[in-house]
C-alpha cells in the first residue's frame, strides 16, 4: 500500500512540476531538492530554507545531505536534485566536466578555513599550525574522499609536513569522525574546517592554515544540476545564496565569503 | 541398608499423581495401565520432574524435601534412569554413548578410580554382552530400535548408580533376545547393591525380575506387594486384570457362601468366607476345567453356550455364556491338542479370586 | 523534532522484514535440500557475502546496478514507471540485501535442526510438500527462524550505509532513523541525535520483545 | 486384486539388505531378531528409503524400478507407515496429529470429498476408539509412551493408505489395552481393502492378527508362508526359534528312523521320513511331558536331572539335563498345578520338528 | 597495492570470532537458562541491540566509553597501558560488538531446538553440567552454532561504521579491508576498489566455505 502511495505522489509530482515549467506561473507549487555537503545541513535547515520559502511561497525546498564525494556519485546516478552544493571544487568541476551541472550556473560562493583543533581540554602545548607535528596521533580526513582531507594534506604537503604526518595520522571517513575522535582524545589533534570546529564546544581551535599553505582556499561552489526539471526556480535559489542576508547567514556558521 | 521412600504429589493436566511406597533393597516391578503415571513417576525419582509437595529418599539421602526445601540434582542423587524414548545422544557413536556413562561415575567417585584404565575393556564387555559388535561406531541413527533400547541399557548400566530405574526396558526387543538379556539383567542386579524399580508392560517379565511389584491406577499405586503373593492371591480387580486374569464381573453376595456373577448370569459356591467390600469376582481363562456330561458335581458347573474359538500357537480359546442365563461372555483356555468343546465347565471353588 | 524518519523507517523495516523474511526462507529450503555437497557450500557462501560487504561499498553496487541509468533501473522505470534509487523502494531494497545473509542462514541452521523423520512421516501421510513446509517443518524450526527474523529486522532497522548510498538522505522521502541520526551528529546536534537514537532502541526493543511473545505464546508445545 | 511385489537389494553398513517376496491382499505379519532388517524393508516399501536396486510394486501401480528409473515420491505411494518411534508432530496436539493424516487423503481423492463435513466426527471417533480421550489438546512431549503410539496409529489408519505398514504397532501399551486395540485393528483391518504389513516381537500377535508370516534372518527374508502353518510345522530352525520353540539342538541322522541331537546327549526316534538337509532338531517346552516310573514306553524318554526351576505366574519351567548324558539344557514347560519334577519326560515322535 | 588491510583485517576477524563465538554462546545458555520469561525478553533485546544501531552511532558509543578520557579507557590505560581507541585492539572491539548479537542469537535459537531429555539422560548419568554443554548440547545445536558464528565472521570481516569511529583508520595500523574498499571507492578509484573487494569476497568465501565443510564432516551422524 505504501508502495503505491508513494510512486503516485511522485507522479503528481512531476506532472505539476511539467505545468509550471510551461506556463511559468508564479504560483504553482515547486518542490525543490538541494544536494549539499554535510557541513551546509544546519545554515540550510535552520535558517536559509526557511528565508527563502518565505520570500517565494509557491517553492518547497528539500535537502539531501552527505558527503560532498558521495553527493557527487548520486547526481551521476540520476538523484533528482536541483541544485548541487559541494564542500570543495574537485566534485564539482568533475560535474561539470560531465556536464551534469551547468557550467554557467556555478559560483565560488564561500570559503572555509581549515584549522588545526585539539580537544578543549588538550594539555598538549600547541601553538601554531605546524605544531601539529608534535601530535602523537593526528585525525584528518581521508585526502582521497573528504574535501577537509583533500585541503589538509594539500596544506601540509606544501608545509613539507605530509611525510610525517602521515605516518601517524588515520584518515577519518566523515568530518564527524575526525572531530569527535579529536574530542575524545583518541587523536591529540586533528584538522577540520573552522565551520565544523564551531558546531562543538569540546575542541579547540589552535591554529588557521598559513594563507600559502593553500594555492587554492577551500572553496564551496554551487550551481544547477543540468537534470534539473525546475530550473528557474534553481537559479532563484542559487541567486538568494549570494544575496546579503544569506552570506550574513553563512558568516555566522563560521563561513567567509569568497571574493 | 539402602531403602527408596517415596511420598509425593504432583498436579498433571488429566490427574493429580500421587505415589506412596517405600521399598527395601530388591526390585521394585511397575505394573498399570498406558498413562497411568508409572514413567512420570520414574522421572520424579530420578530429579527430571519437580514434585509439588513431598518427600523422596533413600537411607542414605534425602532426594526431594519440599517442606525441607531440598531438591537435589539428579547427579547428586546418582539414579540411573532408562528413558522410555532411549534419549541416545545423537552426536555420540554406541560406544562413545555407552562411555559417557563411565567416566563420569568415575571422577567423582574415588573408589572406581583404579578402574580407570579399563574404560574401554568395560564398554567393549557391554556391547559384547548386549550383542553391539559391529555398531560399535555407529550413530544413533542409523541404529535399529532394539539396538538403541540395547544401547541405552548398556550407557545406564555401566554408570554404576545407586538406583536404578528402568523404563519398558525390553519393550523393542525380540522374544529370544529378551530372555537373554533379561538373564542378563538378572545377574547383573544380582550383584547390584542398590534398589531397582522395572516398568513393564509384560507381568512375566515383572515375575521374573522382581521381587516385589506395584500396580498403579490412574495416578496412584493400588497395591504394593510380594510378587509371587499378587500373582497368587490379587485381591483387587486391577491387580487381577493385570496379572493376565481375563473373567472378571461384578460380584454381589446372595448367601453366607454363595456369589452371584452379574455379568455373566452364574452363581458360584466359595468354600471361603466372603469379605465385605467383595465387589468382583475373577477367574482365570485357565482355571475352567471341561466337565463331562455325567459329571456328578453340582457346584459351580456351568452349562457352556459357544461364542467364538480363537487359536494362538500353542492355546485354544474358547468364547463362550451361561447357556441358562446367557449375559457375559467368559473366556476359557486349554492347551492345544484337547480342543473339543465341552458340554459343561466347572472351576474349582479355590480358584475363584474375590476381588475388591 | 522530525517525525518523519520514524515513519519512514518503520515503514521501511516492515516492507523490507516481510520480503526477508520470505526470501530468506525460501533461500534456506533451496539451499538445504540441494543434492550436491560442493554447490551447497557455493550457494551458502554468496548467500553470505552482502554481509562480508562495507555497507557503503554495498550501495555502490546497488546503485550501479539499480541507478536509473543502469539497465536493470532503466528497465524498471520503463516497464513498471518504478524508480528504484533515491526513493523509498531503495530504502527497502538496501535493508533487503544487508539483512538477508541473517535471515537465510538463520533459517538455514533451524531447518538442519529438524527431524528428518517428521518431514518422512508428513509424505508418508499424503501432505503435499507445501503443507510439509508450513505445518511441520516451518514451526518445528521457529526459534532459529524467529532468531533470524529479528536479527534481519534489526539489521534492516539500523540499516545505513548502503541507504544513504542508494536512497539518499533526502529528508521525509529516504531519511531513515539512522540517517536522521547521522545528520544530527553530523551538525554536532548531539542531542537531537539522542532523541532519534533513542527511538530507534525503544523501537527496535518493542519489535523484538513483540516477537518474542509471540514465539513464546505460539511455542507452548515445547513447553513441559 | 492387489497385490505387493517387493524385490529389492539395498547395501547397509553391516551387511546387505536382501528382499524378495509378493503378497495379495491380506496381512503380512514379519518376525525377525532385533537388527535384521525389518524398518528398513518397511521403510524401502514406502519410499523413505531408495534401494540400490530392485522392484517394488503394487497390482495398481510401480513404486520403485532401477532399471525403469521410477522411484514414486511417498505421497504417490499412499502407503501409511507407522514409525517405530512415532514421528509424531511435535507443535500439533494429539487431535491436530490425526487430522493431519485424514485431510490430504482428502484433498487428493476426490471420492472422500463428501466426507469432508464428518473430518471432525472421525477423529472424535478415532479418540474414541484408541483411548484418547481428554488428550485432544495435549502436545506429545506431555503424552505418554502408550498415548503417543496409539495417536500415530490413528493417525496412520485415518489417513486411509492403500498399503498399511505397521512397525511395532502396540510395543508401548500394557497388555490389556493391547488385547483391546488388536481386536480393534482386527476390525479396521477387515474392511480395509488393501495389503498389510505388521513387525512385531510378539508372536501371538502375529498369530492372531497375520495371514500369512515372514520370517527374517540378517538381512533377507528366509521363510515365506502361511501363519497357521508355520507355527505347527516350523521348517527352520530361525522358524522354530521364533514361533516359541525353546529347545533347539544340533542334530545328526544316525538311523534310517534314529536322530542324534548333539547337544543334548539324546537319540530320537522319528516317525517320519528323516529329509537330507537335517541339521537341527527341536522340541517345544510344552512338548515334554513327564513319565510314570512305571511307564511301558521306551522310546524318546529321557531321564531327567534338573538343574533348575523357575516359576512364571501360570506356568512352572524345569531346566534339565540327560541324566545318562549330561549335556545341553533342555526346557520343559508345565501349567501350573502339576509341580512336581519327574524322574522322567517322554516326547511324542510326531511332535519332534525336524528343522533345517 | 598495499597488503597491510589484508593482514590487519584477518587479524582482526580471527581475534573477534574467537571471542564473539564463546560469549555469544555464553550469553545464549545464560538467556536460554533464565526463569522468569519477562527478564528474558528484556535481555534479549539489549543483546540484539548493537544490531539496530547504525555502526557509526554504535562507534559513538564506544568511543565515548573506551575513550582515554572515559573512565573504562582510562582504566585500561592506566591499569594496564593499553591505550584503546586508535589500536588494533579497537578494531577487535567494534567487530566483537557488532556481530555479538548474531552469535548470541543464533546460538540461543539454536539450543533451543535441543531435546531437553538428551540434557536430562546427561545429567542422571552423572555428567556435569559443563560436560553436558559441551558433549550434549553444544554438538547438537551445532548447525544453529555455526550459522551465527558464519554471520559474526561476516559481520565482522565487513566491519566498518564503528571502525573507522574508534580505531581511526590508520594505514598498517587499523586500516582494514573494508576502511581500504572504501577509501578507493569514495576516491572513485574503482579498480583499486575491485581489488580489495574481490579479496574480501575471497576471504569471507574461503572462511564461510571452510566452517561449512567443516560441520560437514562433523556431522556424519546426521546423515542417514
Ligand atoms: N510433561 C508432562 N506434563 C504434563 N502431563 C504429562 C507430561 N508427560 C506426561 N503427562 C501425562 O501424565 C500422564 C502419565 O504419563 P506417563 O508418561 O507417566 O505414563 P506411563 O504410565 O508411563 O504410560 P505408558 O505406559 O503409556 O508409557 C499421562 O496422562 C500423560 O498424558
Ligand atoms: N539409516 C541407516 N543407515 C545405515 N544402516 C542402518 C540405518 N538404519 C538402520 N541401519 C542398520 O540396518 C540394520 C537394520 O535396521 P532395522 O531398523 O531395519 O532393524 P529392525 O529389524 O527394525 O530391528 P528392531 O527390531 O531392533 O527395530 C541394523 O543393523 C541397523 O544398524
Ligand atoms: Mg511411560
Ligand atoms: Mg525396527
Amino acid at each position: 500500500g505504501a508502495k503505491k502511495d508513494d510512486s503516485k505522489a511522485d507522479d503528481t509530482k512531476a506532472t505539476k512540476t511539467e505545468e509550471t515549467t510551461e506556463s511559468a506561473k508564479e504560483e504553482e507549487p515547486v518542490t525543490l531538492m538541494v544536494a549539499a555537503a554535510a557541513s551546509l545541513q544546519y545554515s540550510y535547515e535552520d535558517k536559509l530554507i526557511p528565508m527563502f520559502e518565505k520570500e517565494n511561497p509557491n517553492i518547497t525546498v528539500t535537502g539531501t545531505y552527505d558527503s560532498s564525494g558521495k553527493l557527487q556519485t548520486q547526481i551521476e546516478e540520476g538523484i533528482e536534485a536541483d541544485v548541487f552544493m559541494s564542500a570543495a571544487t574537485k566534485q564539482m568541476n568533475t560535474l561539470v566536466d560531465e556536464s551534469l551541472v551547468d557550467k554557467d550556473t556555478v559560483v565560488d560562493l564561500l570559503e572555509n578555513k581549515i584549522v588545526l583543533i585539539t580537544a578543549a581540554d588538550s594539555t598538549l602545548d600547541l601553538k601554531e599550525f605546524t605544531d601539529i607535528t608534535k601530535a602523537q596521533t593526528v585525525a584528518l580526513g581521508d585526502p582521497e574522499s573528504v574535501p577537509v582531507g583533500q585541503y589538509s594534506k594539500e596544506a601540509l604537503t606544501n608545509l613539507g609536513l605530509w611525510d610525517e604526518v602521515s605516518a601517524k595520522a588515520s584518515l577519518g571517513t566523515n568530518v564527524t569522525e575526525v572531530l569527535n575522535q579529536v574530542a575524545e582524545g583518541s587523536a591529540d589533534a586533528g584538522i577540520v574546517y573552522a565551520t565544523d570546529a564551531a558546531t562543538t564546544d569540546k575542541v579547540k581551535v589552535i591554529a588557521e592554515a598559513p594563507a600559502d599553505s593553500l594555492a587554492e582556499p577551500a572553496i564551496y561552489p554551487v550551481g544547477v544540476v543540468t537534470a534539473s526539471k525546475n530550473k528557474e526556480a534553481a537559479q532563484k535559489f542559487v541567486d538568494f545564496l549570494g544575496t546579503g542576508e544569506a552570506i550574513a547567514v553563512f558568516e555566522d556558521y563560521g563561513f567567509i565569503q569568497n571574493k | 541398608m539402602k531403602k527408596l521412600q517415596v511420598d509425593f504429589r504432583k498436579r498433571l493436566k488429566n490427574f493429580d499423581l500421587q505415589m506412596n511406597f517405600a521399598m527395601e533393597e530388591g526390585r521394585l516391578g511397575i505394573l498399570g495401565a498406558s498413562g497411568c503415571g508409572k514413567s512420570m513417576t520414574l522421572k520424579t525419582i530420578a530429579g527430571i520432574v519437580t514434585p509439588d509437595t513431598g518427600r523422596i529418599e533413600t537411607g542414605k539421602t534425602v532426594f526431594y524435601d519440599s517442606a525441607e526445601k531440598v531438591n537435589l540434582t539428579p547427579q547428586k542423587r546418582k539414579v540411573g534412569y532408562l528413558f522410555q524414548n532411549y534419549a541416545l545422544f545423537p552426536n555420540m557413536t554406541v560406544a562413545d554413548n555407552i562411555a559417557a556413562g563411565i567416566r563420569h561415575a568415575k571422577r567423582k567417585d574415588k573408589r572406581h578410580r583404579t578402574e580407570k584404565q579399563n574404560v574401554r575393556e568395560q564398554v567393549k564387555n557391554l556391547i559384547e554382552q548386549f550383542q553391539l559388535q559391529g555398531l560399535e561406531n555407529q550413530y544413533p541413527v542409523k541404529l535399529s530400535g532394539g539396538q538403541q533400547q540395547r544401547t541405552a541399557l548398556a550407557r545406564i548400566l555401566v554408570s554404576r548408580p545407586d538406583i536404578l530405574l528402568l523404563d519398558e526396558p525390553f519393550s523393542a526387543m525380540d522374544s529370544y533376545l529378551r530372555e537373554e538379556l533379561q538373564i542378563e539383567l538378572d545377574n547383573r542386579l544380582k550383584t547390584f547393591s542398590g534398589c531397582s524399580v522395572i516398568v513393564s508392560h509384560d507381568r512375566d517379565e515383572i515375575y521374573k525380575l522382581c521381587s516385589h511389584t506395584m500396580i498403579m491406577g490412574e495416578g496412584s499405586n493400588i497395591i504394593f506387594e510380594e510378587t509371587k503373593k499378587l500373582f497368587n492371591q490379587p485381591r483387587y480387580m486391577q491387580a487381577a486384570r493385570l496379572t493376565g486374569c481375563k473373567n472378571i464381573s461384578k460380584a454381589e453376595r446372595v448367601g453366607p457362601r454363595t456369589i452371584r456373577a452379574t455379568d455373566w448370569g452364574v452363581e458360584f459356591c466359595i468354600d471361603r468366607e466372603i469379605p465385605k467390600q467383595l465387589s468382583y469376582i475373577g477367574i482365570r481363562a485357565h482355571d475352567f476345567i471341561p466337565a463331562d456330561v455325567n459329571d456328578q458335581r453340582r457346584e459351580n458347573v456351568i452349562p457352556v453356550f459357544p461364542c467364538g474359538i480363537t487359536k494362538a500357537p500353542f492355546e485354544w480359546t474358547l468364547l463362550f455364556q451361561n447357556k441358562e442365563n446367557p449375559k457375559g461372555n467368559m473366556w476359557m483356555k486349554q492347551e492345544r491338542g484337547k480342543e473339543q468343546i465341552p458340554e459343561k465347565v466347572w472351576v474349582d471353588q479355590s480358584k475363584i479370586l474375590l476381588l475388591e | 523534532m522530525d517525525f518523519s524518519p520514524i515513519l519512514i523507517s518503520m515503514k521501511t523495516a516492515s516492507a523490507a522484514i516481510v520480503f526477508t523474511f520470505f526470501v530468506g526462507i525460501a533461500f534456506a529450503y533451496w539451499v538445504v535440500n540441494m543434492k550436491h555437497e560442493k554447490v551447497k557450500m557455493v550457494c551458502d557462501g554468496l548467500l553470505t557475502l552482502p554481509l562480508v560487504l562495507p555497507p557503503t561499498v554495498a550501495g555502490f553496487f546497488l546503485l550501479y546496478v539499480f541507478g536509473v541509468k543502469r539497465p536493470i533501473g532503466k528497465f524498471f522505470l520503463d516497464f513498471f514507471g518504478v524508480k528504484i534509487a533515491f526513493s523509498w523502494s531503495a530504502t527497502v531494497l538496501a535493508a533487503i540485501i544487508m539483512s538477508l545473509p541473517m535471515m537465510y542462514r538463520s533459517a538455514r541452521g533451524a531447518f538442519e535442526q529438524v527431524d528428518p523423520n517428521l518431514l518422512y512421516a508428513g509424505r508418508t501421510l499424503g501432505m503435499s510438500e507445501w503443507s510439509i513446509f508450513w505445518r511441520i517443518l516451518f514451526p518445528n524450526a521457529l526459534s532459529g527462524i524467529l532468531s533470524g527474523g529479528i536479527l534481519a529486522f534489526a539489521r534492516g532497522l539500523g540499516e545505513f550505509g548502503a541507504t544513504a548510498m542508494i536512497a539518499g538522505n533526502i529528508a521525509g522521502r529516504t531519511q531513515t532513523l539512522p540517517l536522521a541520526v547521522y545528520s544530527k551528529v553530523a551538525a554536532g546536534d548531539m542531542q537531537g541525535a539522542y532523541q532519534y537514537v533513542l527511538i530507534l532502541v525503544v523501537l527496535s526493543f518493542l519489535v523484538v520483545t513483540g516477537m518474542n511473545y509471540v514465539t513464546y505464546i505460539y511455542q507452548r508445545y515445547n513447553r513441559r
